[in-house]
């Protein structure tokens, strides 16, 4: 319906805190595009902005090409689902539904017919009289959605939508948002912590990350699922894509003839990797590695590039996590501080996953290798990605 | 306040094109303050002229001289200046700082869901349903010394009761407008803060309860906090309507015995309503109001230093 | 029969009253005087300070939703001089029916003349006298006090016959020798004021003979004694009395437990009933009688006189028809059927027309007239309360003092020289010393003159 | 329950008192020991209400100048509270202040130059007349009052009404002010208290026909005397509609206005 | 620190909406319970229940045996976080969380000590002045966290606590939690949707449904999460623990000598499965098989059970989920009045989970085996499991 575009906007809250700053990018018409990023990070932030319930403080926000930052909220078509539902207490389930419709001059039926649909696809038939206030918590939530779908806007903007509802019905609503996505074409911004969503949901995910102040950027990434879970563009996209999150492992790079070699530091273990150009760059210095869980594999003691003890395993049904620690300093990719060294704290604590028949008795060691080519490397500086 | 946690309420978006958009909060105050204007403006200027002229209309219909501050001087000089503005000072801090003690009680009892309530609470409105001079009948009835309840329930509970009644001695006459005052409007707080502990989420009661909060400690750190904004209001409200009360001590004591119970409002009426010292009254009022803008100014800004607007 | 003429540009007259006892009667003869006119009376009642409220401000935007009004004796000087109200003296002067002469001259010039002019009929005058129990005094042995002045009959004779009384019981219940009034600013000093003229008391150098001079006059031994005597007075009183308005002093007295005390004469007829115009009799219905009030040695005697009368504003556009109401409603047939009017076991006798006390039919229904009467005569309210422009901001600063005097201790004289003080900044703010405006020399003479001059036909 | 029935018997044994004054026979209001039986009888309110029932027409008159109060202030009042809560401006204490500063004139000392301005108008003994000037009580404690009641309503709410393309009008009318109904009740029955038990302005600007109760009730106060069981009576007459009201709108005021709009 | 005994308890609100029936189960002391179950089958009711705030209509709570039915919320001694967070509003972060404590009388500093310690572990140090208005969502979560992780109550109670937090922060507040729980010992009843949570944080989890009349019984099935996993009570377990869900298929059963054999309806497709004694039993009958996602192997076309064209695939990073249909009618497990027959809709979407590397094309067909001696077996009228 719509294409919009965030450029260079920003926003600091009246006591100084900047939320968001410099963040760009542009999503066309029609399609899904899904932030993450931690706890305040400024997800629902931006969400407002383009909402036009929050002032920018800086940069323009386009709609099909034409300025509307300052367009008020109600001037815009959106639908919008609130963090915190934001429900209308003195109004059934119906009512909440329909208000956004009746604003629309919508005739009655058409009006009750579209409710009632959204309500069918939420399972909220049943509750269509109620007040919220009489609601359990993921009923709450799907009111709220409920409020967004049944609406026909030229955006969507989605604030951890499903958060409150269970397994089951994530899956199911995931599927019909998808479709609704595809059905109508809406442009949609949806926030989620649920890395299933956001790998499955959305036609690109934008990676954001807080910000202490407004030279630096909250966008980190933003590419297709497969593309930031392959190719991340930095430490902080890599650890934050993927859960459990990748394992980092700060290594010694040395060159060898035709290849490199890679020593874990603090510790033994060392392997030779392919010497692409860009890592080649970095012969005789300190890089990160990063595995992914699933890129560990149970092998024969002799091949085993890791053989520890398993202190901790989570058994998850399908699969099974298994934690270990090497003697390696561990590396923070998280606080912003720390983006340019290290945090040494003795040990790092790695985790991969397992098929759950493998699962060895605790504290028994298990032999571990990994598919060295395709291991992430990245600057241990910048964060950014090493790659050819 | 916010009792749902909310962001402070902000303006509601950016400034629009048109030019009721923009304007749109100062057009939807402009009535309210058009009409006050309309209504107050007359009287205040009158009041403001009148005060700087000689105008007595028990000595002549126009005002015969302007005579500067004179009439200043003359209300700061009267003879019961000082125990006006003290009576006064007393009755409307102690009177809403017992009311507000007592409605806020009164409001946590009725806020127990408890059968009949509502009655109750429509019987507890009644005090504030009759006019104050009516109410200044019934407690000079209910205070008579030869077949008052009051004063038959005081000689029953063994308790002094002054040989001249209560109304007549100085020493209980103050405090027996202050209870008519007490009798009267505790039930406006009462009800008005009931109203206001409503709006308390339970949640956050229950969280409090959880976290093993005794009641008087969810009422001190989180009902009233809660509920601090309307409990500032009416007190700053009742506060300005004891300061300008006088029909109760017109019926109960006319300002006597002596000058025990004169209040400023009572010396304003006596002047306005019965001298008809027009000049003298008006600067009178212009100093009453000084003297309680200058209270309420000074208790706006300490009650919502901490406080957004 | 009212003169129809000047009536019949209107068809209906409307009239402001205080609910004093002579408006229920009046409003009960109401019914009879609009069928006989065809007019419409409009009869509003008002408590005494809502009608001045009204008034004074329907006077000063020079509107009036009356056409008759109640005014106050005190009023009449200020309404007139403001031109609030009109001078009936045309009026009088054109009719030939009104009988003026009937009228007793002290009345009206205490409460209907000002500066040469008759502003106001009156409709209910009163004068003040005793009243006390006549089984209580058989009881101790007590000398009935007089129906006649009499030099033996003073304010020391009173007091010592109080005093007689004091700390005694009567049926089983303790008794007080009096009871007065002791609430500020009015009550109070319109009792006191009746002690103090008796002693010849003063307010100003010079009122209400020319040239006039308000510089007041309170220290003079008159006011000290009078302060005594009052106090004393106090002191045979039930304590609460401090804080009694008028009517609680006749209440009190009806209540039984009360010797003998003196107050206006309506209270002749008041106690009679228990409770005000409720038609019930009261425990000393049969047991109280009146006499005259006491005076002070070597001082001719002076009672103070008050009541209501019949004005109207000069912005009403019925003055004709207002006129010939307040001619009716003042008139010996209607005032007359008014005391007649058994409803409420009788209660008005405030005649202010001299034949009415000659009256049988009346002296049967209320015995004291002659007493009544004899007050009247003596009468002269222009000394006792001065009706002059700012009469009550000394008035409220009088009572006060007079208040504080009953509970406190010091000295009469202090007080009353303080009081003094207070007075003549007061009348000086109002601009009353030195007097700017012409003096009149308002004498009971020169009142019965121009009685004489406007009731010759 | 207790303390409850110990508040009610202050609060209300007057008024008991009071009512049996009203029905009790004169000479037995005035005795000690306080005569707790006695004979009813109605005279008094059939003094007041039939014969001859001056007070009846006054209650009438009582209801529209209240009535009428309330209704002319909520128009006047609810958008200034709304707005003072809902929008950042400048010079919002001062306003906030100003409205105050009109509560804090005391009447008295103005009850001729109402006179006199609404004569000037020709509203002279109109009902309008009362209820103009009392806007002056009503107005700026209703906005006072109501602004911190729609602080209470989370902001959020009217956002998702705006991102539904509500516009403010609507959003005021259909999402704010319900919510916040209880607190506009309740505001609303004190203005109405305030305007039914006003007696200043009655005093001077009511007439004959549009007297208000207590002007009726301070009737009973004469210098003579007082005739206790008609006032009494009238006062309790004046109790009755303000205690319909209270019971017709409790229901109202209700409890979690804004329960499960909000997570947080 | 105490042990808490739900005895046949229920709870109807004034409406009339029946939310807990006869609910009865047992928490030693010091376990951690978590509790599943769809939205609005009764988990908020049941721990406002425990923690006093909710009258029970029916039943009795024990604690530590003594019947604590009827006591006050705030002589429990409990300690919850409240699905909607319930924060004082009023009050700093800071002041929040020490408001529980303070109510002990406990020394300023070592409040102090215990609220910044919290503080730490939840990340909020920076936000301990501001009031919650002007947190992010995920930030007050944590708040609310933080106001009962401070305390040393008797039992936990909490609903919910991580649903807006970041995978990242979620896993790591997972170890703390149970670390707590380990190192306290304190009773914990967790309610949560997260299928990760649930299975590797409670010892034992309790699965739950809604109820429509006060003769069902929320509760299906309490059980260590393995178990669950493994050997599910019922339909409904074994299609709501997991994710994606258990696939199910309606079965004709043959008795075959030796052995059953099953033919999936609607289909050609039949298998023989090893004749158990139970499911022996229902040899000519119809039975429900599951399958769970992770059972599916990519094999060669010749061994295949299912080949077919794959119309959706999820890519998630670590895995990829198939889709396909099968001609056979669907089983629906989750409204109560499906339990006793099948409501055909045409076709049977079923979702296998395979290695990302396997990832057909498109509408390509795959083919997919199962090991057949893991299948789940449920009766279609009761939907109990058929276990030997
Ligand atoms: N106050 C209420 N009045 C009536 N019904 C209610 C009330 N609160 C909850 N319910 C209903 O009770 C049922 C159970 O609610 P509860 O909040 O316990 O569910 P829940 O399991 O916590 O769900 P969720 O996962 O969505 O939070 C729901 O169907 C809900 O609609
Ligand atoms: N009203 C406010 N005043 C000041 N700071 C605020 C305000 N609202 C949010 N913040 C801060 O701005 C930052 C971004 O907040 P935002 O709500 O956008 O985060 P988020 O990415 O949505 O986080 P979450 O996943 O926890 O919801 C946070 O650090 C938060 O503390
Ligand atoms: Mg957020
Ligand atoms: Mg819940």
């Amino acid at each position: 319906m719509a294409s919009m575009t965030f450029d260079g906007i920003g926003k600091t809250y009246p006591d100084g805190t900047v939320a968001v700053a410099n963040v760009s990018f542009a999503i066309s018409d029609g399609e899904f595009v899904v932030l993450v990023g931690p706890s305040g990070c400024g997800k629902s932030t931006l969400l407002r902005m383009a909402a036009g319930l929050e002032t920018l403080n800086s940069g323009r926000l386009l709609m099909d090409d034409t300025d509307e930052t300052d367009t008020e909220p109600q001037d815009r078509d959106i639908a919008m689902v609130f963090q915190n539902y934001a429900l209308y207490p003195h109004m059934s389930v119906y009512e909440n539904m329909a208000f956004g419709l009746q604003q629309r001059k919508m005739p009655k039926e058409k009006i009750d017919k579209l409710v009632r649909d959204a309500a069918e696809m939420l399972d909220l038939t049943r509750y269509l009289e109620r007040k919220p206030g009489a609601l359990s918590g993921g009923q709450r939530q799907r009111v709220a959605m409920g409020r967004a779908i049944v609406r026909h806007p030229m955006a969507f903007l989605m604030d951890e939508p499903l958060s409150n509802l269970d397994a089951k019905l994530r899956v199911q609503m995931r599927g019909e948002l998808k479709l609704l996505n595809q059905r109508l074409g809406v442009t949609t911004l949806y926030v989620t912590h649920d890395q299933v969503e956001a790998m499955t949901m959305g036609d690109r995910v934008a990676v954001l990350k807080p910000v202490s102040n407004d030279q630096e950027s909250n966008l980190q990434q933003i590419d297709t699922p497969q593309m930031l879970y392959d190719k991340p563009a930095n430490l902080f996209v890599a650890g934050f894509i993927g859960s459990p999150a990748m394992n980092f492992l700060r290594i010694e790079l040395k060159a060898e003839t035709g290849s490199l070699r890679a020593a874990i530091s603090g510790t033994e273990i060392s392997f030779p990797v392919p010497a692409g150009a860009a890592l080649s760059a970095y012969a005789g210095r300190q890089v990160i590695a990063g595995i992914r869980p699933e890129m560990f594999q149970v092998c024969p003691e002799g091949e085993a590039l890791f053989n520890e003890r398993i202190p901790v395993a989570e058994a998850l049904g399908a699969d099974t996590f298994v934690f270990f620690d090497i003697p390696s300093p561990p590396v923070n990719v998280n606080d912003a501080e720390d983006t340019e060294g290290f945090t040494y704290k003795g040990k790092n604590r790695l985790v991969a996953r397992i098929p759950p028949a493998l699962t060895p008795a605790l504290n028994q060691r298990l032999a571990l290798t990994v598919d060295l080519a395709k291991l992430h490397w990245f600057d241990p500086t910048t964060g950014v990605a090493i790659r050819d | 306040m916010h009792t749902t946690i909310g962001r402070s309420p902000r303006a509601l978006g950016p400034a629009g094109k048109s030019f009721v958009r923009r304007n749109l909060p100062y057009l939807l105050i402009a009535p309210s303050v058009v009409m006050l204007l309309a209504l107050i403006a007359y009287p205040l200027l009158f009041a403001l002229k009148s005060s700087f002229y000689f105008w007595n209309l028990q000595i002549g219909p126009q005002p015969l001289a302007f005579v500067g501050i004179d009439n200043y001087v003359q209300a700061l000089n009267a003879f019961d200046f000082r125990a006006a503005l003290g009576n006064t000072l007393i009755l409307s801090v102690a009177g809403t700082a017992i009311e507000f003690g007592l409605g806020l009680a009164i409001a946590l009892i009725l806020l127990r869901a408890l059968p009949g309530m509502n009655i109750v609470r429509a019987l507890l409105i009644l005090p504030t349903t009759i006019a104050p001079i009516v109410v200044g009948f019934l407690f000079r009835y209910l205070y008579d010394p030869g077949g008052g309840l009051l004063t038959w329930i005081l000689h029953a509970l063994w308790l002094p009761v002054p040989a001249e009644g209560i109304l007549g001695s100085p020493s209980t006459a103050l405090a027996a407008i202050l209870f008519v005052d007490i009798w009267q409007w505790t039930p406006f707080f009462a009800i008005v803060l009931y109203a206001s502990l409503l709006a308390v989420p339970d949640e956050i009661l229950e969280a409090a309860r959880l976290d093993r909060a005794s009641p008087w400690t969810i009422l001190m750190r989180i009902k009233l906090p809660l509920i601090k904004r309307t409990a500032i209001i009416i007190i700053m409200l009742r506060f300005m309507q004891i300061f300008n009360t006088f029909d109760t001590v017109l019926v109960l004591t006319r300002g006597g015995p002596g000058t025990s119970t004169r209040t400023l409002g009572y010396s304003l009426y006596e002047q306005g309503l019965v001298n008809f010292n027009i000049g003298l009254v008006s600067a009178m009022t212009w100093i009453t109001v000084l003297i309680v803008n200058i209270i309420v100014a000074l208790y706006v800004f300490f009650a919502f230093r901490n406080e957004e607007w | 029969a009212p003169r129809r003429a000047g009536a019949q540009d209107a068809k209906s007259v409307r009239v402001l009253s205080v609910e004093d006892p002579f408006f229920f009667s009046l409003k009960a003869m109401v019914p009879e005087y609009e069928k006989e006119t065809g007019i419409k009376i409009e009869l509003e009642s008002l408590s005494y300070d809502a009608l001045q409220s009204r008034l004074v401000s329907a006077f000063v935007a020079k509107t009036s939703d009356a056409d008759v009004i109640v005014v106050d004796q005190m009023w009449l000087g200020q309404y007139l001089d403001n031109g609030w109200i009109i001078s009936l003296n045309d009026f009088i002067a054109r009719d030939s029916e009104l009988d003026l002469s009937d009228f007793i001259p002290e009345v009206l010039y205490s409460s209907n003349m000002w500066r040469g002019q008759i502003g106001t009929l009156p409709v209910a005058a009163y004068a003040q006298g005793v009243m006390y129990r006549k089984d209580i005094f058989d009881e101790f042995g007590i000398a009935a006090p007089p129906s006649k002045t009499s030099e033996e009959w003073t304010w020391t004779k009173y007091v010592d016959t109080l005093k007689k009384l004091e700390g005694k019981s009567f049926g089983g219940q303790p008794l007080f020798p009096t009871v007065i009034c002791g609430s500020q600013p009015s009550p109070i000093t319109h009792m006191f004021t009746q002690l103090s003229v008796s002693h010849g008391a003063n307010w100003f150098k010079s009122f209400p003979t020319a040239p006039w001079d308000f510089s007041p006059q309170l220290t003079g031994p008159a006011w000290v004694k009078s302060v005594e005597v009052y106090r004393q007075l106090y002191k045979l009183s039930p304590p609460e009395a401090i804080n009694y308005v008028w009517f609680d002093a006749g209440t009190r007295f009806a209540k039984g437990d009360i010797g003998m005390f003196y107050w206006w004469t309506p209270y002749f007829y008041l106690i009679k009933n228990s409770g005000y115009m409720t038609g019930k009799k009261s425990d000393v219905m049969e047991k109280y009688a009146t006499a005259v009030l006491p005076k002070a040695e070597g001082v001719p005697q002076t009672v103070s006189i008050g009541g209501w009368s019949l004005g109207i504003p000069s912005s009403s556009e019925r003055q004709e028809a207002g006129y010939a109401f307040i001619k009716w409603a003042t008139s010996k047939a209607t005032q007359k059927k008014m005391a007649l009017w058994p409803d409420l076991n009788y209660q008005f006798s405030d005649f202010a027309r001299a034949s009415l006390y000659e009256d049988q039919d009346l002296r049967v229904i209320y015995p004291y007239l002659d007493v009544q009467y004899s007050m009247m005569k003596q009468g002269n309210g222009k000394i006792t309360r001065p009706p002059v422009p700012g009469y009550t901001a000394v008035e409220s600063v009088l009572g006060l003092s007079l208040n504080q005097l009953l509970t406190g201790s010091e000295d009469p004289k202090t007080a009353l020289e303080r009081t003094n003080s207070l007075f003549e900044s007061i009348l000086k703010g109002n601009l009353m010393i030195p007097y700017q405006k012409e003096s009149f020399a308002d004498s009971k003479d020169e009142a019965k003159a121009l009685i004489g001059k406007l009731g010759k036909k | 329950m207790l303390p409850a029935f110990f508040f009610l018997a202050i609060f209300i044994g007057p008024i008991l008192w009071f009512i049996a004054l009203a029905i009790r026979p004169a000479d037995t209001a005035f005795t000690m020991p306080p005569q707790l039986t006695f004979e009813p009888n109605l005279d008094a309110f059939r003094h007041i209400l039939v014969d001859p029932g001056t007070n009846a027409p006054q209650l009438v008159n009582s209801l529209v100048v209240a009535i009428g109060a309330v209704l002319l202030n909520l128009p006047f009042s609810v958008p200034a509270a709304y707005a003072l809560s809902r929008f950042k401006l400048r010079g919002k204490k001062n306003i906030m202040l100003w409205y105050l500063g009109l509560l804090m004139a005391p009447p008295v000392a103005f009850l001729i130059p109402y006179f006199v301005l609404i004569t000037r108008i020709g509203l002279q003994g109109s009902y309008l007349s009362m209820i103009l000037v009392l806007q002056t009580l009503t107005i700026p404690f209703s906005v006072w009052l109501m602004k911190s009641f729609i602080d209470e309503v989370p902001a959020e709410l009217e956002e998702a009404a705006r991102v539904d393309g509500a516009r403010w009008y609507t959003i005021m009318w259909r999402i704010t002010l319900p919510i916040v109904r209880p607190g506009i009740i309740v505001t609303s029955m004190f203005a109405f208290v305030f305007a039914w038990n006003n007696a200043a302005f009655p005093l001077v600007l009511s007439s004959r026909s549009t007297a208000t109760l207590p002007i009726g009730t301070l009737g009973y106060f004469a210098t003579s005397g007082v005739t206790w069981n008609y006032i009494a009576a009238a006062a309790v007459l004046a109790m009755i509609p303000p205690m319909i009201i209270f019971l017709v709108f409790d229901r109202y005021v209700v409890r979690g206005l804004t329960f499960g709009s909000v997570k947080g």
